[in-house]
């Protein structure tokens, strides 16, 4: 099967899904009161809401991540085919990676790498 | 014995300082307006009364004492301070300056028995739900609907 | 509809359970096998104040181990847990946190008093001042077990008892009825 | 009754600051311990402990007990080391009466005691190996806190809350099979404390979580009157069993557990050391259990005479002191239970500060707070 | 070696020369469906009842053992309890999000399960970029789990989405690379080719050094990635009670539950595609919990 399969997949998945919730929405008695509808914070009430400016220790790595790993996939058409081109890809790939951490080591002296 | 040694030396410092040593420890009683110098004294003496192991408060019923256990961890010379308070308005320095111990302790003897520490850096309720009134500790304090008496 | 429901629960006593509409449709045979799965499968809240919280870890240790009937999976959050075994006594400040976490449980919820503390205030009943004398002026209990602490068999024996109550249909989640609207 | 709370939505006032509560009910806390910290990320910028949800009023119940009622209250405070606290408050109704207690019932005292140590710490090992997400370390711990358990049953009556150290002695005499399965723990024991340290002492993960984690020097420890194996791991000098024998410590040979980095790793350490001083205390003592009486001859109702009683003894978590005031009648009028887990507690704030919120689990695991003992 | 392909291939000639090929392409996406949901169905129950067992039988209890013969339907049990407990939305989640969360990770563990070889012929989709394809998709889950901790509007979800999001950052990199050395060896990003490339001997077993060294640097990496034990920062009892799914309850969180269990089987199973062969691998998984 080609692509289509995938269609074929979300629908499983979707199926599987909201089949089981659903049925537990149409058979199962519920209850309401407000202290139900508020946040589990240990049996306490929350004191500030979570929807605000929060501190994420790794932005800085979370962006370099997202360029090395769009480098990462320029290497696998370079591995399907290394060992038909030989030296040369080697070579090549030396070099692509010889800037690429170049790239790393500037960061790692600017301290990007750091978790703070 | 030590305990000469350390009443001499209390007497020099705080000569309204009395004695009373029929229990297993040196007793001290001072006056509450001159315990916090008296107490800076003592943890930087040569005796070095550097922990402070117990804090608490007796209600008398006409009066309060707040009660000191002092030692030391080179020396294990262990006195004991005292002071009383008026019963009406409680109020003593507080020691969480000197022995960190103290500030959780005093909070403590706050809400239990009311007595007001001055210049304590935070004196909330620790123990009891903020709305609670009285002091549980105190021998006055009536509580007819949580309190069944045997 | 909902939302004036909700409402109205705002302003009543917070712990007033509002039965909402839908749910309940399927009955009498196939709530068979529901209780049986039920039973079955009674995830505990990771709960305990005092003594008998360490009763209750014996209890999951392996020499008693509840895992065989299935208690296996403590869940620290009440959202995903079906049963709370109220370990320990209750003062007056636990007494809201309890009733809350008893609130944010999903349905169908149940409730284990362990030990005599949380039955009757146990050896704290007089003279205190702080002590909530039985959980069950907080939350409603379905299975008692005695004991300070009681014995980790008890737990086990509360817990096959509160199995069995599921089954025959018995626990106060399945006979509570809608209110007159 | 209840007062139903509002939700506040303002986040004006504390922009990037989450404020989280950690407990009543967390699987951390051990109990019901309510921390309210505020978050930097994951950096804990402060922490505020709120206490009283199992706050029993056991000082003020004791007022009105008599001085044989209130020993059995102080079992349910430090659960893990109820025969401890038993002897504490035992002891401190015999020093104000002047109890001779016969040789059998101190020997038998300090055994005990040492029983009810290895158990607490065991439980501890367990419990905190669970806080840093190892699982199976949890079951290894209870298997042989099993066995004391149920030697303390034979004797006893009761599994974890003993109520079998009485002013003037036992409660009853030691049950006939009690050297043998004592004898038999030990050396299972033994073997076993091997394995603890091959499972979680020497594993990588466990000390990267541990070591240099919460950190608390010598002067702050004594500052914040922490006790125990807390004080020891900061090299605090504090072992109540040396300074002050009671009982019979001063007759038997054992070493005060002693390290001096301070954080977390030397805590864990003292603990797991310590279980191995309290085996050769049973061991020495197990085959030289004197005959004789089991109780000193006492009144039935105790009037110990007018003054102020202060003991102290070692439990699994530090200095437990019991301060009675009498004034000559049936029941203490007042009477204070200094708590080690109330110290260190204290310290928390100090250690946690500014680490992340898997390492505040770390130090409060190697705390080892049990929370009616501090709330009392 | 043991082929499927010839029914895989009959059943197909079957369906095309019977039918209208748009409805063939439907019958075939039915039987895909109905295999795939009951793959997992079947899959879920008994994985996680295994894990139960191996884990207790390593702390020395004896697991579940009383719901059926020898427990065998503790999961049947637990699952039917799930679907028939209340379905909770917190009253300030972010209503939409919130339950879009287990369809997100659900969908992406079924999408994992395209390219997976069960046999010889036996695949869904035997796509020609296949390793490509699986560390495209396998990162999506962490969407999911962002969502769900965000849309919680509970702070224990939000700092356990956050550390999963860490999780990824840290670990996806050494995934991908660690991968790049059996498609160096195999020439081929196609999954059936690495298989077939290892019909007479394993990749791990060759005497490759650096195949040995991906081979634990994608082990550790994988387990981190779906948040299993000691990487289970995300969830970490202890701490965050229940990480990013602290709010959820009922079918919503057994959806959670299985698809992280399904992400385990795609792991295991490329496990398989890459260096090991055998669905053996899964008493590996099994022995990942503890």
């Amino acid at each position: 099967m080609g692509a289509i399969s995938l269609i074929a997949l979300i629908i499983a998945a979707v199926l599987f899904s909201a089949g089981g919730i659903l049925l537990g929405k149409i058979l199962v008695k519920k209850s309401y009161n407000p202290q139900k509808g508020q946040a589990y914070e240990c049996g306490i009430p929350t004191q500030t809401s979570p929807w605000q400016q929060f501190h994420v220790g790794y932005y800085l790595f979370a962006l370099l991540f997202l360029i090395f790993d769009v480098e990462l996939v320029f290497m696998y058409p370079w591995a399907v085919v290394v060992k038909k081109t030989g030296m040369v890809a080697l070579f090549e790939i030396l070099v692509f990676i010889f800037i690429l951490f170049m790239g790393f080591l500037y960061a790692h002296k600017k301290g990007a790498l750091k978790w703070s | 014995m030590a305990n000469e040694e350390i009443k001499e030396y209390i007497s020099s410092i705080q000569p309204t300082a009395t004695f009373d040593e029929t229990g297993e420890w040196l007793n001290i009683l001072t006056e509450p307006s001159s315990w916090k110098s008296f107490a800076k004294e003592l943890r930087h003496s040569k005796f070095d009364f550097d922990y402070l192991f117990c804090l608490t408060c007796i209600d008398w019923k006409t009066h309060l004492t707040m009660v000191y256990h002092l030692s030391s961890t080179t020396y294990r010379n262990t006195i004991v301070v005292k002071a009383n308070l008026d019963r009406a308005s409680p109020e003593i320095e507080t020691v969480s300056d000197i022995w960190r111990t103290a500030e959780f302790h005093e909070r403590e003897v706050f809400e239990l028995f009311g007595v007001v520490f001055i210049n304590h850096p935070d004196l909330r309720k620790l123990i009891l739900t903020d709305d609670f009134e009285g002091y549980p500790l105190r021998k006055d304090f009536e509580d007819p609907i949580n309190m069944i008496k045997l | 509809m909902e939302l004036t429901e909700k409402e109205k629960a705002q302003n009543e006593f917070p712990g007033e359970i509002i039965d909402t509409p839908g749910g309940g449709i399927v009955v009498s045979s196939f709530d068979g096998l529901i209780n049986w799965a039920r039973a079955n499968s009674l995830w505990p809240l990771t709960f305990a104040t005092s003594c008998c919280g360490i009763e209750m870890m014996s209890t999951a240790s392996s020499k008693y181990d509840f895992s065989r009937f299935g208690f296996e999976v403590a869940r620290a959050t009440p959202r995903q847990a079906d049963v709370i075994i109220i370990a320990g006594t209750i003062v007056n400040k636990m007494g809201p946190v309890l009733k809350r976490l008893y609130d944010q449980m999903a349905d169908p919820k149940y409730v284990i008093a362990m030990g005599a503390c949380a039955i009757s205030g146990g050896p704290f009943f007089y003279n205190t001042y702080s002590v909530v004398k039985g959980a069950d002026h907080i939350i409603p209990v379905d299975v008692y077990i005695p004991g300070c602490p009681p014995r980790p068999e008890a737990l086990l024996h509360a817990l096959i008892s509160l199995q069995e109550k599921i089954k025959s249909g018995l626990t106060r989640e399945q006979i509570r009825q809608p209110k007159e609207q | 009754m209840y007062s139903q709370t509002e939700i506040i939505k303002d986040t004006s006032d504390t922009e990037g600051e989450l404020v989280i509560n950690v407990g009543p009910q967390h699987p951390a806390t051990h109990g019901v311990l309510h921390l309210v910290i505020t978050l930097d990320g994951e950096t804990i910028k402060k922490i505020e402990p709120h206490l009283g949800y199992i706050h029993r009023s056991i000082e003020k119940m004791c007022e009105s007990l008599s001085y044989r009622q209130f020993i059995y209250v102080t079992s349910r405070m430090d659960y893990l080391s109820s025969h401890i606290n038993n002897l504490g408050c035992a002891h401190n109704v015999e020093k104000s009466m002047q109890i001779e207690v016969p040789q059998r019932a101190k020997v038998i005292r300090v055994l005990m005691s040492e029983l009810t140590r290895i158990a607490s710490h065991e439980l501890w090992l367990g419990a905190m190996a669970m806080d840093l997400g190892a699982f199976t370390p949890f079951f290894y711990a209870f298997r042989e806190r099993e066995m004391i358990t149920e030697i303390m049953e034979d004797t006893c009556g009761a599994r974890l809350t003993m109520n079998y150290i009485v002013p003037g002695g036992l409660m009853y005499d030691l049950h006939p099979d009690f050297q043998q399965k004592v004898k038999a723990f030990v050396k299972q024991f033994k073997h076993k404390v091997t394995e603890y340290e091959d499972l979680v002492t020497n594993n990588v993960i466990f000390q990267n979580r541990m070591k240099g984690v919460g950190v608390l020097s010598k002067e702050d420890a004594i500052s914040y009157g922490c006790t125990g194996p807390v004080g020891r791991g900061s090299g605090v000098h504090c072992d109540i069993r040396k300074i002050f024998p009671y009982e019979v410590y001063d007759t038997v040979e054992f070493d005060e557990v002693l390290e001096t980095a301070g954080d977390s790793f030397a805590r864990y350490m003292v603990r797991v050391r310590e279980m191995n001083q309290s085996i050769r205390i049973i061991e020495q003592l197990i085959d030289n259990i004197p005959e004789g009486d089991f109780q000193a001859k006492t009144k039935a109702v105790l009037k110990p005479p007018k003054g102020e009683f202060y003991t102290r003894v070692e439990t699994a978590r530090g200095e437990f002191g019991v301060y009675i005031v009498s004034e000559g009648g049936t029941t203490p009028y007042r009477i204070k239970f200094r708590s080690p887990g109330f110290s260190n507690l204290s310290a928390l704030e100090h250690m946690a500060k500014g680490s992340k919120i898997g390492d505040l689990m770390a130090t409060m695991g190697t705390l080892d707070l049990v929370i009616p003992d501090i709330d009392r | 070696m043991f082929s499927l392909e010839s029914i895989t291939n009959s059943i197909q000639n079957w369906l095309y020369n019977t039918f209208q090929p748009w409805f063939a392409l439907t019958l075939e996406c039915v039987i895909v469906i109905a295999l795939v949901t009951g793959l997992f169905a079947v899959l879920g129950l008994v994985l996680v009842l295994m894990e139960r067992k191996v884990a207790a039988h390593i702390q020395i209890r004896l697991g579940p053992n009383r719901v059926g013969p020898g427990g065998m339907f503790q999961t049947v049990a637990d699952t039917l309890k799930l679907l028939m407990k209340e379905g909770l939305t917190p009253d300030l989640a972010d209503k939409f999000l919130f339950n879009l969360a287990p369809f997100i990770v659900m969908i992406v563990a079924m999408l994992l399960l395209a390219p997976i070889a069960f046999a010889k012929g036996f695949q869904v989709w035997d796509i020609n970029i296949g390793v490509l394809y699986v560390s495209a998709i396998s990162s999506l889950s962490v969407i999911g789990i962002l969502m769900a901790g965000w849309a919680s509007n509970n702070k224990y979800s939000l700092l356990g989405a956050m550390r999963s999001g860490a999780q990824i950052v840290s670990y996806e990199l050494s995934a991908g690379l660690s991968v790049l050395t059996i498609v160096i060896l195999t020439g081929s990003l196609q999954l059936s080719d690495i298989i077939a490339s290892q019909e007479n001997g394993w990749w791990l077993f060759k005497g490759h050094i650096p195949v040995i060294i991906s081979f634990v640097i994608f082990l550790i990496a994988v387990t981190a990635e779906t948040n299993r034990a000691p990487f289970d920062l995300a969830e970490a009892e202890s701490e965050l009670t229940a990480g990013f799914h602290t709010e959820y309850s009922g079918m919503q969180f057994a959806l959670f539950f299985f698809g992280r269990i399904y992400q385990h089987i795609y792991c295991v199973c490329h496990r398989r595609h890459f260096i090991f062969r055998r669905m053996d691998a899964i008493a590996y998984w099994a022995l990942g919990r503890i």
